[in-house]
């Protein structure tokens, strides 16, 4: 499977009478996209602001981050079975508006999401302050059932997405990198003296707001299965999980995975990178013995010598990170795990729920429990009503100057257990 | 408790049920014991028969006390 | 500006008053610096004035250890410090315990920086470099020329409120606190680079050990178990009838001692399972069958072991090593060498 | 297989009294239910669920449900070491801070998340 993935770099973000791209600024109708938004009916207020690097801006709460992309050729559409019909993406060209996000905010049910820092000193720790975003404040209608609204929340993102990603079509990319996996004996033959590298992804999948889905298929009823990486580039996986800000893995960070992105830059170099285990991470412990025996047993049936484990959340999917961990290693297979830290206030506990021994390579996306404090910000885009509640804040963190005082945790995508950011964590 | 203890140099012989968790918690002699609610002994045997597995078990414990090992050993029978 | 005040802890031998034969001498205060503290002085500089030294004997400390941190916390509160150190005590055991638990509690008593000096093997550096910062020195008192600058340096940090730099940068044992740090690389790109060199075989470093491998070594077996003192330590929840010390059924937060002189065995109508995780029936009828008194007060008896410690200590836990676990034993520990105990029989449920 | 649900959480309780067994602890803190369940794993009961479900720390949300069953005689060693754990990371949590007192929309808001990791749970089948 071969994509062509076109990059428009876009470097700032206006309002305009007409959405479209024009000498890298990205222009977008807000009447249009409101008007989209409130096509459905469970949403009774929606209003757009923007955001961009280095502005006094603070967004709160924030639900999930996309990054906007449209499919040029190939089958399919973007976020199949989510926005759109099912149908196997992965294949032809796509182009992505790299450095333009939207973001969607707005209550959802109070307590589960965390902040952007467009500036200050916050603003490190949160990719997103680096991006221009188009920001969608979502308001829904009265006694909306929780889940409808997180559904209409996550569609509405998406939907917004793809409608701006349109503006890329025509346009002729500043870059295009080409990403190739072939089936797999094909692939083992490609490059058969170099070491034969997997990617076991763990999708968030617990429940109500701890879910993601492929294809459209909630994450908690697969089993593990491959997924051929370039699959992911075209939206074949969406979150619709907004707990614990830092470790959230959002849909931006699906498109862009960087496990994926960084095995495909030593494609071929030093080493043979030959796809894709998804599984997911159940409540029920007959479910995580399931799917860490199958992702073990595809594992060594594609004949990875070495695979990469990211993990998305904290408690539960150390469980399961250390049963694949162990299954896999059992195997005679090379594993590298990737996780962030929750070792208590003072760091000395610790920091993972769960451990194994052969859990012996392991890098580290950060402490998530350190005490950040941030500045007063002239706007707030949505509200700070809901940051003493944040995963993170805690009575008392938002101060009467609108400065706050919380943990790492309440910063969006601030952790990441798959890597995407530099922050690490080291023994003192 | 029993690594801080062993930690000051004085040996320890851990009696339990659940050799697993003597593991994880890092203790280096260990005796398994007969079951959670009678671990020194078995009531169902009668009080005699039951003291003298007691006294089986902590004989056993202060010879793996006085038993070099180089890691974790679990005394079986 | 007035000097910073700053007093120094030093035992018998190293305030140069005798060796072993003078272990066992009380706390003491002198006014001024002794032996070491004039390196220490010269090295913190004419900002930094040692007021005082505190001198006790190892085995007075190690056996009095309460005692001993109360009196020697009232000799030094005149003197109002703001900076404590303790030693080095190099590879010196009982030294060791003794400046890493009075610089402990100086620390806490004060709210000042407290730092001591340890060799890496010295006991004291796994106990106390969670609470405290502890210079790596040299395994002997040659290294004092060498340790005392690194003692100052990262002082004067402390005092100055400045940031603290990795353990090898600053020269201190690792304290297993997770800071966070930018690296060069994202962390996708350093597990590739970490796969790639796990696959070829290659040395490769974990961005965070697993806690596994805080492994105690074994102490070395009792030669002669006729001579040993042995003592019992529970997890079980036994406890005198009416649980004094009010511990809690389940994940306790406190242990107990509790007296056996005199008694051939345990009887029901003196203790009790407060245990909350099992069926205690068993145990309420018998309970030696938690404390294997009886059968230890016979081979007392026979001759098989030299002495039982006339007591037991107490607490509630199916024996994992969290939280409060870890205090408990330092504490009992602690306590059982001060008493002379030489082997350990602890049960679990 | 018969599910015996641990909770202090009003709507586990109401949905599902009337299918299983709930131990339904009114009133009682998280920690009381990761308690309540490792007392019950010493008397040879399995958990089916992981006591940690959500990604809600154990000192923000004060609602915890956990579906057990009876296993055979003894203790389910992996239940022991799991709920141990569990138990060591909610402490870690709650000695630094304590959880908030919430509003009662907010406790309605956690009480639907947790029933939500539950609901799924109870449409499983297992074979232990």
């Amino acid at each position: 499977m071969k994509l062509e993935l076109g990059k428009i770099l876009i470097q700032d973000v206006q309002f305009g009478a007409k959405t479209e791209v024009v000498d890298r600024t990205l222009f977008v109708n807000k009447e249009e996209i409101i008007e989209l938004v409130l096509e459905d009916d469970r949403l009774i207020g929606a209003d757009v602001e923007l955001a961009r690097p280095g502005e006094s801006v603070r967004i709160a709460p924030v639900k999930d981050v996309i990054e906007p992309r449209v499919k040029v050729t190939g089958g399919g559409v973007l976020f199949p079975g989510m926005i759109n019909k099912v149908e196997q993406v992965g294949s032809g060209r796509t182009h992505a508006l790299v450095g333009a996000t939207v973001i969607t905010c707005g209550r959802i049910v109070g307590f589960q999401e965390g902040l952007i820092d467009m500036s200050g000193p916050a603003a490190k720790y949160c990719p997103f302050s680096e991006t221009n975003n188009v920001v969608l404040v979502i308001e829904p209608a009265d006694n909306l059932e929780t889940h409808d609204y997180e559904t209409a929340g996550r569609l509405a993102g998406l939907k917004v997405a793809a409608y701006i990603g349109e503006a890329g079509k025509n346009i002729e990319p500043d870059e295009v990198v080409v990403y190739e996996t072939k089936p797999l004996l094909e692939q083992a033959l490609q490059y058969p003296d170099l070491p034969k590298i997997g990617y076991v992804h763990m999708l968030q999948s617990q429940g109500l707001l701890h879910d993601t889905y492929y294809y459209g298929v909630d994450a908690k009823q697969l089993v593990p299965t491959f997924m051929y990486p370039t699959e992911i580039m075209d939206g074949a996986i969406v979150s619709g999980n907004c707990v614990a800000p830092c470790d959230k893995v959002t849909t931006f960070h699906h498109l862009n995975n960087p496990i994926i992105e960084d095995l495909f830059a030593r494609h071929g170099k030093d080493l043979n990178f030959m796809g894709v285990v998804l599984t997911n991470e159940n409540v029920f412990l007959a479910d995580k013995d399931r799917s860490s025996d199958m992702t073990a047993k595809l594992c060594e049936f594609f004949g990875f010598e070495g695979v990469i484990i990211s993990e998305e959340g904290y408690g539960n999917p150390d469980t399961d990170l250390m049963m694949n961990c162990q299954k896999v290693s059992q195997k005679g297979i090379k594993v590298v795990l990737i996780t962030d830290e929750f070792p208590g206030r003072d760091g000395k506990s610790q920091s993972l729920a769960d451990t194994v021994d052969e859990a012996d390579a392991l890098v580290s996306c950060g402490n998530g429990n350190v005490i950040i404090n941030f500045p007063p910000m002239e706007k707030v885009i949505g509200t700070l009503d809901f940051v003493e509640t944040m995963i993170g804040g805690y009575e008392g963190s938002l101060k009467p100057d609108g400065s706050i005082e919380a943990e790492l945790q309440i910063v969006i995508a601030s952790t990441i257990a798959n890597g995407y950011n530099k922050l690490a964590a080291r023994g003192h | 408790m029993v690594k801080e203890i062993e930690r000051y140099g004085l040996p320890v012989v851990h009696m339990c049920t659940i050799v697993p968790i003597s593991l994880t918690i890092g203790a280096n002699r260990i005796v398994p014991t007969v079951a959670i609610p009678y671990p020194l002994g078995d009531p169902h045997l009668g009080e005699e028969k039951s003291k003298n597995l007691r006294r089986h078990l902590v004989e056993k414990g202060l010879d793996a006390l006085q038993t070099e090992v180089d890691g974790q050993t679990v005394f079986e029978e | 500006m007035s000097k910073i005040k700053v007093v120094h802890y030093l035992n018998q031998f190293f305030a140069q008053i005798g060796g072993e034969e003078m272990a066992d001498m009380e706390p003491e205060l002198r006014e001024g610096l002794i032996g070491p503290g004039i390196a220490l002085q010269q090295a913190l500089g004419a900002d930094y004035e040692i007021v005082a030294t505190v001198i006790c004997g190892d085995n007075y400390f190690g056996s009095n250890l309460e005692e001993a941190q109360s009196r020697i916390l009232e000799l030094i509160k005149p003197y109002s410090p703001q900076l404590f150190v303790a030693g080095p005590a190099f590879n010196a055991g009982r030294y060791g315990v003794a400046c890493g638990t009075i610089a402990t509690a100086v620390e806490k008593e004060f709210g000042i920086p407290a730092l001591t000096g340890m060799y890496v093997e010295n006991p004291g550096v796994e106990m106390f470099k969670k609470d405290l910062y502890i210079i790596e020195t040299a395994n002997s008192a040659a290294g004092m020329r060498k340790a005392m600058p690194k003692i100052a340096t990262l002082a004067k940090k402390l005092i100055n409120g400045n940031e603290i730099d990795l353990p090898a940068e600053d020269g201190y044992h690792e304290r297993g606190i997770r800071v966070n740090y930018f690296h060069d690389k994202r962390g996708s790109t350093r597990a590739v680079d970490m796969l790639l060199q796990k696959v070829k075989g290659e040395e490769y470093q974990t961005e965070y050990p697993m806690p596994f491998f805080d492994r105690v070594p074994p102490a070395t077996p009792i030669i002669d178990m006729s001579k040993a003192k042995v003592a019992i330590v529970s997890s079980g929840g036994i406890v005198p009838l009416g649980n004094p010390d009010r511990i809690e059924s389940s994940s306790a937060t406190k242990f107990g001692k509790y007296d056996v002189t005199g008694m051939d065995r345990m009887s029901k109508d003196d203790f009790i399972s407060i245990h909350g995780g099992y069926d205690t029936a068993y145990i309420l009828e018998d309970p030696n069958l938690a404390i294997p008194l009886d059968v230890l007060r016979e081979m007392e008896k026979e001759g098989q072991i030299g002495e039982l410690a006339n007591y037991f200590y107490s607490t509630t836990g199916t024996g994992t090593s969290v939280g409060n676990a870890e205090v408990f034993g330092t504490e009992i520990g602690k306590q059982l060498l001060a008493d002379g105990v030489t082997a350990v029989i602890l049960t679990s449920t | 297989m018969n599910k015996l649900i641990v909770t202090n959480n009003s709507l586990v309780f109401e949905k599902y009294c009337n299918h299983c067994g709930v131990i339904y602890l009114k009133d009682a803190g998280y920690l009381d239910v990761l308690y309540a369940v490792r007392d019950r794993i010493h008397q040879s009961y399995v958990l089916l669920t992981h006591p940690l479900a959500g990604s809600l720390k154990p000192n923000q949300t004060p609602y915890k449900s956990i579906i057990i069953t009876r296993g055979e005689a003894g203790v389910d060693t992996d239940s022991v070491v799991l709920i141990e754990n569990s138990i060591a990371a909610a402490q870690k949590f709650l000695r630094d801070r304590n959880t908030p007192s919430w509003s009662e929309k907010i406790l309605g808001d956690f009480r639907t998340v947790d029933l939500s990791l539950i609901e799924n749970a109870m449409q499983k089948r297992s074979f232990n």
